[in-house]
Order: C-alpha cells, then structure tokens, then sequence
C-alpha cells in the first residue's frame, strides 16, 4: 500500500512510525521567502501523519501578525493560511512570551490562537522533538 | 546511523552549501550512511549544470554530482522551489533529480538524525 | 545623506549602526523588515526616538501595510510611497543601504 | 535625474528585487529617467528565462523583461557573477544581457544616484 | 541536543538566543561565521566563558582558521573537524541549526 | 579613445569625470560572498580612475585578519588581494576603531596597513562620498 504525498509514493517503512517534528520559524515574514516556504513544508507534512508542532519565535512572531495586506509590495499575502492549519490536523502552534514582548505585541495581534510559552519552556519543547526543522 | 542533510541557500552565495558538501563527505568517512540530501529555497540553485565557476575555484555543482555517483547518493531539488528559481530537467545536472517536499519529511522519518544547513 | 535599512532590528546590528552613523541633518528611511523599527512600544522604540532628534526618520508604507503595522508606527515617522523614496533619494546627495 | 540600480539579491528569496523593481517603476512615474539597472551577487538569478513561480504569484523576472521593453532601461547581468551561479545566455530572459561589472562603475559616473538594493 | 550557530555574535541575535535555549547538559557548536563566537578578548567572550559552565561548548576548525583565527579560540571550547562535527550529530538525539 | 576595462567599452562622456567612490565593508568573509565579490568591484573600479575609498566595520574587519588558511573548507583565500591593492593605486583604506576594539584586534592584525577611524570620522567621510556602495 502507497499513498501519494507531495508527489511522493510513501515507502512501506515510513508507515507506522511516528517522529516528533519541530518547525522553527523565527523570520519575519515578506522580507525573506523563509516563512512562506517554511509553511509549504508544513502543509505537505500535514499528510504524513506525524506528531508536528510549530513555534515562533524572534521576529517569526511576525509571520502570525493580523491585518496583513500585500497589495502595494504585489506579494501574495499568505498569513490566511495559518487558520487552514486546523483543517489540516495541525493544531499545536507555540510562541514565545519573550519574542511577543520585545515586539511590543500581545496575543490578540496574531491570526491565530497559540499557546504563549516562556523561553524556558520553549526550550523543554524543542528538546524533545526528534526533528527540527528550521529555515 | 543514516543521516538526512537539507541544504537550504545556493552555492558560492553563502557557505552552507559548502558545510553540508564537507559534513556529507565526513559523514561518509565516518561509516555512516546518507539517505538522502534534500536541496529546498535557494538550495535548488546547487543543481544548475550551467555553472561556470572560475578554474581557481571549488565547482560546487559538479562536486555534488561526483559525491553522488561515487557513494549512490539520492540528491533531491524540491519542485516548488526550483520552479520558483528557474531549475528544470533541462538545465539540471547529473545526479539530482527532482521531486516533491514529502521527500524531505519522508527523510525526517527514515533517517536516524536530519541536519540542517541554511543561512 | 540618506541611509536605507532593510533588516529587523531584533535580529541584525544594521539600524543600531545606522542610528550611530547617521549626523545631524540627515535621513533614515526604513524599508523591507527594517519598517519594524518604526513602530510604536517595543524594545528598540526609545532608541529611535532619541535619534529622531537629530535625523528625519522615514518608513516605506507599503512595506508597513504589508506586515500587519498599519496602527502601530511611531508618531514623528513619516510614512512615504515609493514615490516618496524616489524623492528622498533625489533630495539628498548620497545614499548608503545598510545592507 | 538620472538613476543607476544594483540588485544584489535573486528573485523571490529576499524582498530586495521587489522593492527594486518598484522602486524602478517609481522613478519613470516621478519623470526621471534609469541609466541602467546592474544585478549582481544571487541578483544575477532575476534573469533566468526558466522560472515558473506559482500562478497566483507575481513573475519577478518577465516583469523586468517588461519594463524593459517599455521604457527601453539597460538591464546587465555581470558575467562574473552569472557563470558561477549558471546563468548564460542559453537561459538568459528578454531585456537582459551579460556584460562586466564595468558597467556597474560606468552606471556610478553616469548616473546621478545609485541605490543598492540587496540582503 | 545539539544546538548549532552559523551567524557572526555581532551581527545576529542567534548566539544569544541559543544560549539562553541551550539547556544545562546540551551542546552548541559554532561553525561559518558563527566561530567568531569562539574567541578571546571580544565583546561577546564574557556571555560565552558564562554559559560554559553549564553547557559544552565546540568549535569547527576549518571555519577558525580560514578565518585566521587559529590562536585566538577561548579556553575550553573544544575544537573539532567535520569528522568531529559527524560525531556530535550521533551522540545527540536531536539538532537545531539556529538559522 | 576608449580603453576596455572588465568587457567594457568606457563611453566618451566618463573620461574626466572624477567622482568619490565609497566601498562599504560589513560582512566577514567566507560565511558569504560578499566580502570576495566586492574585492572583484574594486579591482574593475581602479581601471577607471575614479576616487576610491574602502571602509571596514563590523564585521568587514575581519576581511582584513592576518593567517587566513582556507584550505581546509576548499574555498580559495583571497585576503592576499588586498595587499595588491596598492599596485592598483587603491590606497585608501580605513578601518572603524570600534569595531576592531570590539572583536579584540588591532591594526597588527591586520595583513595591510590602514587608516584607523573612530566611528564618527568615518560617518564624515561616508557623508562626503557621490556613490556609496556596500554588498
């Protein structure tokens, strides 16, 4: 049994293990493609079944901003599909206190509900993930 | 141990492409395993047959497709990514080929340990 | 002369720099993720103030409106178009982009 | 008053390339005129004829290539630069041409501002 | 785990926020750029020489010394080759490249 | 008259126009290019008989460090070049003070003889420049 992800066929071994996944996004969105495609990754993650988590943190916390619009710099604006994650499964979006802080902004800035964590905490989290992804 | 390596900014701009060459070589060195280099954002750029560095210089690009040949390594270019940068089959150097982003989390899982070099 | 910065100030050196070298007289424009400079209520907002005092300091709307910052920059910034920073490129003899 | 551009970042990775071409656009409405935009560094990757970005995404290089041919604007990919990064003129887009960077001094003399864009 | 830093301490936030990540236990090796991390007498060593204490610290030496900085590595961080940097990467469950 | 200088043939209308050229060095080398392609902008920039001025901050000082071997990352040293810069008539080359103090080096450091400014000298003469060029 195969099923097609991405283009891929997903080899016999890959079914039935599940690794902890970290994605790390501490860029600001726009100025760099980091964000955007760091997001691509995510949504083609989404159909492999794994245990995904995704924090923000540093300027990353930019990339949850609301009230993004892209027409005048003729980008597209993709903060939208950080509220298609749910549909997608993935539901454990973590930023850090401190990041929000320094920024001057509070959760009801972001998209998205995401639990704020401590850099403390944070740093429990990453330490137990068995991939981290950042970009 | 089998390693995953993604590779995600192009070649001569930034180091990492050069890191990720020298880890991937140690790695072999060391008795390990590659299962697979994955070359994502500005990565793809490493696939470009149409390079032409100067003789004094490291070929980055050929020295990829040599690593390949030489220890049957899976070089994958993301498709998105190289779309975006202008990477075809027809201008893709030998030994890579490319593919689509499950193949980086496909890596994630069957590999042992993903590292990744970026700016 | 004029000065360009395109980098966040939470993660590059680039506008502190910039804040340093900047004389009397002279202008900032913020643009790309430099615009983050330009707001109000963070942990670099009180630098930038200060400098205000000597420098015009100016940020690229559209980059602004494109994050999300739309409410949020500091009062004393002047928002420009790129018609505005075409215009303060040609108003001033030099510019350096603190890349 | 006449501009000189140096684009020293390639297309879509960093923002410098959009805020350069909007800048471009910006000194033709303002009546002035463009003495010539020089791409250097990763920006020698504007000019690669093989990109396809996404549909709903904006086409950074046709887009030179257009205001190339409407305004008649010099666009120079340094040769240096494009054979390192594999950009020749087999896959070098409309509006383009490679010469040395040269060009880039002869733009600083030339014009009565350059601005650099890049990283 | 294994932290890695490939930015100058100068230019970037990420060494100092990979210290503050790095827990009691876990290793940080700096490669690229981000050896000048490693060195005596600048304005970083002090934070650097602190976190030792609680976290081991490497350095990649072919970074050191294309950048000839061969004799100028702080006391106790541990020089290693690619070879070197291989072996951190098995002896530790998992790697963040602060990017 | 024209005379070819990187592929180029120098319009009639540059000859005797002499402008202040600044090249603005920030960035260390081998982490990224810059530092080696600007070193390329410069040598083509001599050919044209302008005023050429190079700076060194941050971390652009490092461009400058005595012992540079590159051997083992396979990347060519190019620090030599800027010591036959002078043979190329480019002479003047500072280097900020506090930069170089905060990486803990000093002018026996480096492998050329430079002009040692304090950061707001250095702001003077960025300011006095017609094109300013940094990478």
């Amino acid at each position: 049994m195969s099923e097609t992800t991405g283009g891929v066929e997903m080899d016999e071994d890959v079914s039935g293990v599940i690794k902890k996944f970290l994605y790390v996004n501490r860029k600001a969105p726009y100025g760099t493609i980091y964000a955007l495609e760091s997001l691509e990754v995510v949504l083609i993650a989404a159909a492999f079944d794994q245990d995904v988590s995704l924090v923000f943190l540093d300027d990353g916390v930019y990339q949850l901003a609301k009230g993004q619009h892209t027409k005048t710099i003729d980008v597209k604006n993709f903060s939208p599909t950080y509220r298609a994650l749910e549909g997608y499964d993935i539901e454990k979006l973590y930023v850090e206190k401190e990041s929000l802080e320094a920024r001057g902004l509070t959760a009801e800035d972001l998209i998205v509900p995401v639990t704020l964590l401590p850099a403390a905490e944070m740093a429990e989290l990453m330490d137990g993930q068995d991939i981290v992804l950042s970009f | 141990m089998k390693f995953g390596i993604m590779v995600n900014e192009g070649p001569y701009t930034h180091e990492a492409s050069d890191t990720a060459y020298l880890f991937a070589k140690a790695v072999l060195e060391k008795g390990h395993q590659i299962h697979r280099i994955f070359f994502y954002h500005d990565g793809v750029n490493n696939s470009t047959r149409l390079t032409e560095p100067p003789q004094d210089d490291r070929n980055i690009v050929t020295r990829w497709s040599k690593l390949a040949a030489e220890h049957q390594i899976d070089l994958v270019v993301c498709v998105a990514a190289a779309l975006r940068r202008g990477i075809r089959d027809e201008n893709l150097a030998e030994g890579f080929r490319i593919s689509g982003l499950g193949q980086l989390i496909e890596s994630g899982i069957q590999a042992d340990r993903l590292v990744v070099f970026g700016d | 002369m004029l000065h360009t910065v395109n980098k966040s100030p939470f993660e590059r050196n680039s506008l502190e720099r910039c804040l340093q070298y900047a004389k009397k007289g002279s202008a900032i424009l913020l643009i790309e993720d430099g615009v983050y400079g330009a707001l109000k209520g963070t942990a670099v907002t009180d630098k930038v103030k200060k400098a205000m005092k000597n420098v015009s300091i100016y940020a690229l709307y559209p980059d602004i409106e494109a994050r999300g910052m739309q409410d949020k920059a500091i009062d004393g910034i002047r928002l420009v178009d790129y018609g505005g920073f075409v215009d303060l490129v040609a108003e001033h003899r030099n510019v350096h982009s603190w890349l």
